[in-house]
């Protein structure tokens, strides 16, 4: 077995592992934490796929942002355990599952019988990612032939960064009255 | 392990390579808490640990003997497995992210090359940045875990501070990006090698008298960075979290013993990567100013007449220049500490979001308007 | 990128860090339950107070949210830093620094617009 | 012997399937859980993994086109937490929970 065989299973294992944690934990702050582990081993997976930045913004934007966001909200809650973690209804519940079995294993069907039978091996970008210009094919992807996405998701963020602040406006803590 | 070596030896050692890096950075914490309680002993004209052994040297291991025979506690209202999961977890991003800087030229031996740092990393920046950004769970671990209010406000504080300056901190490393072109620090220290020289409308301009170093391009990013490092590393004048007088000790209230020195070691390691950021961006890195590494290794050649002895000697000599620049900063951050009052959290939030922040971006503003009006109007 | 280095100190620190605090268990010895004060949480010398709804302030936050916000437009920022050199000398850099100088017009609009509506006032 | 080439030789193949597993468990995760905070963290799971299929398909077709529209799904990933806990906030302050049972109070 090979170093990148392993490194392979390993993470998959431990992406798989967390992300089952996530949707099983009943308290929802080892949810969050199990989740924010899984944005790291997806990015470590990211680091086996030769996308060295994309893995760097995936520990910076989600683990390091957008998870730190979901905890301290859950961490303003403060929600000591949950009655209803779970959906209600024995029945529904057993068709839900046989439903989502179904669709992962069509899914997985699917993807094997159109089969990429290349072995994985260094690319053209991970060639130019070991030299000088790290990121030089990204940036110029992104900012010559994609520029009207980038722009555009400026005004986006701008757009939420107000919305969220006109939502959040009225006064008091979280447990305020009304 | 692509990159950790081809041979079995080579990734041997570059394992325990990785271990030793850890092991420097955990043997430093002593006696930088020596350094800094002499140090402020020093500046408000006391005599600070003065009894144990000479100097008070040995106050270390009086301090280690204590910390080992204190007995195990957890509060009885808090989640027993994030109030010890915590502390451990303080240790790794703080560590990992040190692995990343360089600490010397890499030692060329017979059959292969090693370098003087964890490991290297093509986005290093991006990496750093990353890792050390994972500092925040802890805090909310430890702050969530206690069960105590004081702890709780103090990890929501100690966060909301460490995520506020991370957009200053981010920010003041662009024009630094935009000045190299590059996230790897290997190259930005081979680029700062030399005497200063850069083109500027179709000219070289360049002197000799000041090294090539990335503070005389970017000084308002230096400050505004290290200033950053400051309020990430959770040192006065930015330690809201433990605002004694109001928050008893932040989000470590209930902690004592190892599982407290363990949070110190994550704090003295953020200081580390702080003061090794700046060696590597605005002074150098491991470069001697005036010197060459060329220069070193001609002369270590002369001295011992091998090329295996000179490249060794290239290495400690480069080691011990890094060394310096490394424990300058940390003694900065010491003295700022026993200098400056605290802020008060507004105060605070309006430092980093309202000054450090649109400064950051008038730096970046500048320094990418500069680049392009030199480069493309010619006289 | 040498990610099975990374892992394998990952997990050492950790082990490392576990063994530290049996350590320190095995010497210093399990506290011992003396009375119910010494297992209170920290309360300033007052019996502690059962009070289910500690209020902790929304700018908190808030504060994460923006934090977000400005760090992705940041994080945008770095493979154009890290690419301008290369923008300038290949002829796009008119393009690219334009393209720019818009984003940076509005990642400003906002800073401003947040700093004018009194969301990042901490009282 | 049996083949164990599918052990230990990785393809894209394999990242493939364990993109699929994920979000296969982001699905679960939407239609089991009622905890608002916890629908939200399975769609980022499911967002995460389309995600490692574009990064996949980058890197066996070698073009980083997947790579600039990864970027953009982080964007609008985080960009939706945001918007959404603001909105969990608000429905906490009202209703002092986040189970999705508050919807029965929108009824008439």
């Amino acid at each position: 077995m090979t170093a990148d065989a392993f490194l392979f299973w390993f993470l998959a294992a431990l992406t798989i592992i967390s992300a089952l944690s996530v949707i099983l934990m009943t308290n929802p702050i080892y949810s969050a934490l199990s989740l924010a582990m899984t944005m790291v081993s997806v990015a470590a997976i990211f680091v086996t796929l030769q996308a060295y930045f994309l893995a760097g913004v995936q520990i910076i934007v989600y683990a390091g942002a957008v998870m730190v966001l979901f905890v301290m909200v859950l961490m303003l809650f403060d929600l000591k355990h949950e009655l209803q973690a779970f959906t209600r209804g024995r029945f529904s519940g057993a068709f839900k599952i046989a439903s989502i079995g179904s669709l992962a294993g069509l899914l997985v069907g699917a993807m094997y019988s159109a089969r990429i039978n290349s072995a994985l091996t260094e690319s053209s970008i991970a060639a130019n990612a070991t030299s000088k210009g790290a990121i030089t094919p990204l940036a110029e992807e992104l900012f010559l032939r994609n520029v009207f996405g980038f722009e555009a998701l400026g005004v986006l963020l701008l757009v939420i960064a107000v919305g969220t602040v006109a939502l959040s406006r009225s006064k008091g803590g979280t447990h305020a009255r009304h | 392990m692509t990159s950790m070596g081809t041979t079995g030896f080579e990734i041997t050692v570059n394992l325990i390579k990785t271990v030793l890096v850890f092991l420097m950075m955990v043997q430093a914490v002593p006696i930088l808490v020596w350094l800094e309680r002499r140090g402020s002993a020093f500046i408000q004209n006391r005599f600070g640990p003065n009894r144990v052994g000479p100097l008070g040297l040995l106050q270390l291991l009086a301090d280690a003997v204590k910390f080992l025979t204190k007995e195990d506690f957890a509060p009885e209202k808090g989640n027993r497995f994030m109030f010890y999961a915590a502390p451990v977890f303080a240790l790794i991003p703080a560590a990992i992210a040190y692995m990343a800087i360089p600490m010397s030229v890499p030692l060329k031996l017979e059959t292969a090359t090693f370098l003087i740092q964890g490991f290297e990393i093509n986005v290093g920046i991006v990496f750093v940045l990353g890792i050390s950004s994972l500092a925040a769970y802890t805090i909310l671990m430890a702050g969530w875990g206690s069960g105590s209010k004081f702890s709780l406000m103090g990890a929501m504080r100690a966060s909301a501070q460490i995520i506020s300056y991370e957009l200053a901190l981010g920010l003041s490393i662009v024009g630094v990006i935009l000045m190299y072109g590059t996230f790897n620090f290997n190259e930005m220290i081979l680029q700062q090698q030399g005497p200063l020289s850069f083109n500027a409308f179709g000219y070289t301009v360049a002197t000799a008298a000041l090294p090539n170093w990335g503070i005389f391009y970017q000084p308002v990013g230096m400050i505004l960075f290290f200033a950053a490092t400051f309020a990430e590393s959770n040192r006065l004048p930015f330690d809201l979290a433990e605002g004694e007088a109001e928050l008893v000790a932040g989000f470590h209230t209930e902690y004592g013993g190892f599982k407290m020195l363990m949070f110190f070691i994550g704090e003295y390691g953020h200081m580390m990567i702080a003061s090794g950021l700046m060696a590597t961006f605005f002074f150098g890195g491991y470069g001697i100013p005036y010197v060459s590494i060329q220069d070193v290794q001609n002369f270590g050649m002369n001295l011992f007449g091998s090329e295996i002895a000179a490249n060794v000697f290239n290495t400690v000599v480069h080691f011990l220049c890094y060394n310096i620049k490394f424990g300058l900063f940390l003694w900065i951050f010491i003295w700022v500490r026993w200098t400056l009052p605290r802020f008060r959290y507004d105060q605070l939030m309006d430092l980093g979001w309202k000054t450090m922040l649109p400064w950051a971006l008038v730096n970046t503003m500048v320094t990418a308007a500069v680049m392009f009006v030199t480069t493309y109007f010619m006289f | 990128m040498p990610l099975g280095g990374v892992i394998f100190i990952t997990i050492f620190i950790g082990v490392f860090g576990f063994i530290l605090i049996r350590l320190a268990r095995l010497t210093g010895g399990k506290a011992v339950k003396t009375s119910q004060a010494k297992f209170d949480i920290y309360e300033c010398g007052i019996p502690v107070q059962e009070k289910k709804d500690t209020k902790i302030s929304v700018k908190f936050y808030l504060t994460a949210i923006l934090f977000i916000l400005f760090d992705i437009e940041i994080i945008f920022m770095y493979p154009w830093a890290a690419n301008y050199k290369n923008f300038l000398t290949s002829g796009n850099g008119p393009f690219v620094f334009g393209a720019m100088a818009f984003f940076l017009a509005v990642f400003i609009f906002g800073l401003w617009w947040e700093i004018k509506s009194k969301a990042l006032e901490w009282d | 012997m049996p083949d164990i080439s599918i052990l230990t030789t990785i393809t894209p193949n394999h990242y493939l399937v364990l993109s699929a597993c994920l979000f296969m468990i982001g699905v679960a995760g939407v239609l089991l859980r009622r905890n608002l905070i916890v629908l939200f963290m399975s769609i980022e799971l499911m967002l995460n993994a389309v995600n490692l299929s574009f990064v996949t398909f980058s890197h066996s077709f070698g073009k980083v086109d997947g790579q600039v529209m990864v970027f953009f799904v982080m964007t609008i990933a985080a960009a939706e937490a945001a918007v959404g806990l603001a909105l969990a906030v608000s429905i906490f302050k009202r209703f002092k929970e986040v189970n999705i049972r508050f919807f029965e109070h929108l009824k008439g």
